[in-house]
């Protein structure tokens, strides 16, 4: 049977590796559309054949709550991320990776340089972001500084390519790419949880689907999940 | 069929403003450059859609300003040679040749028999498979007429289809058109050259500026002393002329009004209806009938009138008996020296070879 | 090939599919809305050529945006299309034809408008004195001698029809095998870490395709135009 | 004006500003490279068409991202343009105009291309017994005679330069008031539950833009081709 | 300046194969419809790069193929107008023709009282304003040719420039040509009307089939009996003559080396020499000085020899002093009444007004 998911694109990674083992045990198959989450809600809405739904951020699945689409008490928030400061180097620095506080000279550091976000009004990436500099008093020093992607990756990609020398972006992100490293983390409490959550759709009937969104929360996603450097939430 | 066409139209710094008629065989339109010769003939084929204009054609209206008709191009079934060829550029010659042949209606469309013997008269044959791009100007010319022929119209414009093309292809093509004429083709003919309308037209309309300035028969056209100016070289009468014999050295004899003329037609039956074109400046004048001379053509007559011309040359008028009269160009010394004046009996001397003979319009 | 996933020759074989379709069947309408343009003068002329060129001056997200709106299962036009004829464009590569022939279309348009007003209207006279109505003297006249504008027309909007993505993912969505075309693919790629490689080998490929397009239609064009140059 | 905030003004002069200049920009060299492929024979004739079409085939994220990899701080030709010459695009309005004259280049020169194609090269042979040689003709009777060509060709790219957002954005990033064009803010906005409002208003603006450049091209090129036509 | 070509090129079905050279003066070129003319004039003005050629003009070489010499044609100051015309569509009929001025030398741009001198010549003083598109078809040859001249050439080439002009329009054209010629402007003049031709050319070559089949002075090419079919009614003879007295009525008395000749042209100064066309046509034979008779100028010569042409006429070719010679044509039938046979004196009628005349080449 065909499980049709709808998944936010930076889960990309993690989703090939677990719907590709998942497919090879059961038999079923998975497919997934990759897009962005504002633009895969409003194709749910508008009717798209999707079993289940995985946005990046909790915004975007509430649109679809509220559209009345969502399989009653499938919704749960999958997994959460960690946003981090990013900086080009290679080779990659080892040192520890301190919290970020107030104190923090972050637009010194800059100098004339940019730092690279995700769009701050809009991308989730972007928003979190801003709200933990604002919290941390750090935003009006850097905010003329700061180039907006359109997506979280895309301002990862300025960071590798040296464009940017520092940027904002989830853990999962940096660890993926070895042209960038970690020099700092955002404390949790400076922006709202950074939430990826998922649910079946009204559409989805057959046991297949549920068995793949079970499969989700299971051990093995998790585990997979968790080498991409997201925290599995359940 | 016939042609009639009241035609008022303004063109920034030019005014068409022209009335004619035309019967069946061939109407020539003669103008000097600019006169409004193209833009009339493109009213009459529904190219120009004039400011007022009545146009009727066999019976039917092509075009009412007054009652709002225009019959598109399209259904007139008025073929058109056009002063620049246009030819279809993506079509060989024979595509542009069979172009029109498709929306005649299946009746008159040209048997194959038919399209060779047009292709052979126009002498492109050998150019068949050729684009129009590799084709000199009077190759071209004859490819349009050729597509015109063979669309199987009711009426024929030709908007100087001869101009580009030497004398002996123009002695080819012209039996043809005279072929079509007399087929009961009408055709309205755009030309400058005297000679030519006299060959084809019955009747003559003179154009300048815009407007009708001299129309009817083209013998009475082309030999009033009115249009001398315009005509210059090419003033002349036109003698309708009947074929007597056929002598056996060759040389026909001709009755006409004017008494007996000799011509070189073997080929002509006799009975055969001629019509001769006698040049102003091909006649001389003697007092007396001159001997031993080689002119073969002798004709007595008496001076009607005179018009002295700016050049220093006088136009006589002779007349021939009661139908006919022609005229002759000589110089004002040599008027003087025969003392000739209106009224004196002259004898006016043809070089036969310079007549110009057609079936009559 | 080895070098491709399966998912990645899906990509590829619907990318081509998706844009011939767009090409071929935007055609008719494109040389008509191209002749009207150029030859006819109607009201409203001024609002369909705004209308034509609109895809081309909306971000492709709002052009997706509004065919979803328009063309989704539950669109304004959608639901009675479904309902009616049974034809579905969303989340189908119908749909991907749908948003690559609008995107391609202010493109195809305004290049096979410029050669129809390029042809000397004096020919279409000449045909309708030899007995051609409008339409045939369209058919047998105009329309071979703008072949080299169609055929150019043909491949600008085949091209961009093979790198549009925007419009695309935004009204179809990213669904292997039913509505990812190479470029939401190679889009895809480039949202994984270290997926620049994968992409690369996509950007290849999209690459051989269009370009081979791109030759394809030059040489024809020039059999073509030669042809009507003469010799 | 109270309906748009001082940002949205300034991401619309912005476009207008970044669209403008990427045409004129782009402009001499468009017809440089239209005449090129249209009448003259070279080796690299093909790869200079491919090349020029390239944009329009690539996915705009691409074309965006190699003009990182191109013209970026660290680019192969950013960093000499930047280091001998001052120029800088990366993350200025220079590099939106940069994006945007590049995915704009195909349709200026097939637009171009065609209508030099149309124009009879025997009015150049007459000009050249005139004594003009090849520039001089060009000039004086190519040029003129194409112009209904170059305006269409501007519009087109203008109207796609005002759209144009996937390879500006990856390029120069969304930097407000720098690099924050019409479609960039039209994008943000639709990113966020209920922002359809938002971008509608942007996208009302952006339309007004574009058409009124549009008619007034329709407006010029008539009068062009009027003044060609006679009369 | 002198010009001269070999030219071989092959086309698909056709080659030209041309060889002659042309001194100062109007060079004609002569030759039915396809017979390689246009192709001609296009490899002299560079527009055609034949595949052997050697061109040379003013001791300067054009083409040399075989030392891979093609100078482009803004480089060789050669005013060309086309068969068609050929104006410039963007610009008006003043831009046409100030176009070629701004690249020829600052001294060879024609003044502003040159400019208006062609202007009014041509008649297009009013159409000055106007775009190509607004004019009729021999408007558009005019400003073709005013825009040739205008470019201040070095040599100038007219591919039947006249052929869609009336006959009072060529009459206008056609001395601003002879002058153009006489201030030492050679032409390369394309033309089917032997008329023009006689009036202009000093040399004539005649093409056909892509080969030159006679060339040489325009008065032996003319009335080479050989090249009579192809003039057809244009056959004719050329005379020198030179204005020995203007008589008070206005006729003006020529010495020939034929003897004396009467014509009516009171504006020329006695001294001006002249050419005189005899057509054929237009010579009566007589065995004896007729008497009374309109015809101002009889000679007395002695008949060289006698050619029947193939429709029953005869050409019959006089002696007429030791320089000169005319033709007559004439019919069997008075060839026969007259007896006429070679070595016999007879006197020939020349029509005094269907002389045409020009000043020498
Ligand atoms: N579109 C136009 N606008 C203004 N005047 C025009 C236009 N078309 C033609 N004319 C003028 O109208 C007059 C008549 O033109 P037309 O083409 O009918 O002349 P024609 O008698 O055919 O001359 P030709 O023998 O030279 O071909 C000319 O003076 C011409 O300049
Ligand atoms: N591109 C071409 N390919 C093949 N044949 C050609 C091409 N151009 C011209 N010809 C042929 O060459 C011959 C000579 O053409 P050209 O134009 O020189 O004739 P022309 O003497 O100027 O005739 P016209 O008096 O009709 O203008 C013609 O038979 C023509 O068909
Ligand atoms: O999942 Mo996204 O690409 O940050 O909206
Ligand atoms: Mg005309
Ligand atoms: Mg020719």
């Amino acid at each position: 049977d065909e499980v049709s998911v709808f998944a936010a694109a930076s889960l990309k990674t993690a989703l090939d590796q677990i719907a590709a083992s998942y497919e090879q045990a059961t038999g079923d198959e998975i497919v997934i559309s990759y897009a962005g989450s504002n633009a895969l809600a409003r194709q749910i809405i508008q009717g798209a054949p999707a079993d289940i739904f995985i946005s990046a951020n909790p915004g975007w699945m509430d649109e679809v709550e509220k559209a009345g689409l969502l399989a009653e008490g499938t919704r749960r928030d999958l997994l959460g991320n960690t946003l981090v400061l990013i900086a080009h180097d290679d080779p990659p620095r080892t040192e520890a990776t301190p919290q970020l506080t107030p104190q923090f000279d972050l637009a010194g550091m800059l100098g004339t340089g940019k730092l690279a976000m995700a769009m701050v009004d809009s991308v989730p990436a972007g928003q979190y972001g801003k709200a933990a500099l604002e919290s941390l008093g750090l935003w009006d020093s850097v905010a003329a500084s700061v180039a907006q992607a359109d997506n979280v990756r895309a301002a990862l990609s300025l960071v590798a390519l040296g464009e940017a020398p520092f940027g904002i972006v989830y853990a999962t992100d940096a660890k993926a790419e070895d042209r960038v490293h970690v020099i700092a983390t955002f404390p949790d409490d400076s922006y709202p949880p950074a939430i990826y959550p998922a649910a079946m759709l009204n559409n989805a009937a057959d046991q297949a689907d549920r068995d793949f969104f079970d499969a989700l929360t299971g051990a093995d996603a998790a585990k997979i999940f968790a080498a991409q450097g997201f925290r599995v939430l359940n | 069929m016939s042609l009639s066409a009241t035609i008022h139209h303004r063109l920034p710094g030019f005014t068409l403003d022209a009335a004619f008629s035309a019967g069946p065989g061939v109407t020539a339109l003669f103008g000097r450059s600019g006169a409004g010769k193209t833009t009339l003939v493109n009213a009459v084929a529904g190219l120009l859609r004039p400011d007022q204009a009545r146009i009727d054609a066999g019976g039917a209206v092509l075009t009412d300003t007054a009652r709002g008709i225009f019959l598109p191009p399209h259904q007139r079934r008025i073929g058109y040679v056009f002063q620049d060829a246009r030819l279809f550029p993506h079509l060989s010659v024979s595509g542009n040749l069979e172009y029109g042949a498709r929306f005649a209606p299946r009746a008159a469309r040209p048997s194959r028999a038919r399209y060779s013997e047009i292709v052979d008269m126009l002498g492109i044959g050998s150019l068949l498979d050729r684009r129009p791009g590799a084709l000199s100007g009077g190759e071209r010319q004859r490819v349009a007429l050729g597509r015109a022929i063979l669309s199987a119209p009711h009426l024929l414009l030709l908007d100087e289809p001869l101009a580009a093309l030497d004398e002996a292809r123009k002695a080819e093509i012209l039996p043809y058109l005279e072929r079509l004429r007399d087929l009961g083709l009408p055709i309205l003919y755009v030309s400058h050259s005297a000679s030519e309308i006299a060959r084809l037209a019955g009747h003559v309309v003179m154009l300048d500026g815009g407007r009708v300035i001299a129309a009817g028969a083209a013998g009475d056209v082309l030999s009033d002393p009115a249009t001398a100016t315009a005509l210059g070289q090419e003033t002349g009468a036109l003698l309708a002329g009947e074929i007597a014999a056929q002598d056996p050295d060759g040389l026909t004899r001709l009755s006409t009004p004017a008494g007996s003329v000799w011509v070189a037609r073997p080929d002509l039956p006799v009975g055969a209806k001629l019509r001769l074109r006698i040049l102003a400046r091909d006649v001389m004048l003697a007092t007396a009938a001159p001997e031993g001379i080689s002119a073969l053509n002798i004709l007595a007559g008496k001076i009607e009138r005179i018009d002295p011309a700016p050049d220093g040359s006088v136009l006589v008028r002779l007349r021939l008996g009661d139908d006919a009269a022609i005229l002759s160009r000589i110089t004002e010394r040599s008027r003087r020296a025969l003392d000739l004046e209106p009224g004196m009996p002259v004898h006016a001397l043809l070089k036969s070879v310079s007549i110009a003979e057609i079936a009559p319009g | 090939m080895g070098w491709l996933s399966s998912d990645e020759w899906q990509a590829v074989a619907l990318s081509l599919k998706v844009s011939s379709v767009a090409v071929a069947a935007s055609l008719p309408l494109g040389i008509l809305v191209a002749h009207a343009l150029a030859r006819w003068r109607f009201p409203g002329r001024g609002l369909l050529n705004a209308l034509v060129h609109l895809p081309l001056i909306l971000p492709p997200v709002v052009t997706g945006y509004l065919l979803l709106l328009g063309f989704g299962r539950r669109g304004v036009f959608g639901a009675p299309l479904a309902e009616w004829f049974g034809i579905v464009f969303a989340f189908r590569w119908t749909g991907a034809a749908l948003a690559a022939a609008i995107m391609a279309f202010p493109l195809m348009v305004r290049t096979i408008r410029l050669s129809i007003e390029a042809v000397d209207p004096r020919l279409e006279q000449a045909a309708s004195t030899l007995g051609a109505g409008r339409a045939s003297a369209f058919a047998t006249v105009t329309l071979p001698l703008i072949l080299p504008g169609i055929i150019a027309g043909c491949v600008i909007a085949f091209a961009k029809a093979m790198g549009e993505f925007g419009a695309t993912i935004t009204f179809v969505s990213n669904i292997p095998g039913q509505t990812q075309t190479l470029p939401t693919a190679i889009y895809s790629e480039l949202q994984v870490p270290g997926g620049e490689a994968q992409a690369a080998r996509l950007v290849a490929v999209s690459l051989i395709v269009a370009l081979g397009a791109l030759l394809a239609s030059e040489w024809l064009g020039r059999a073509v135009a030669r042809k009507v140059a003469g010799a």
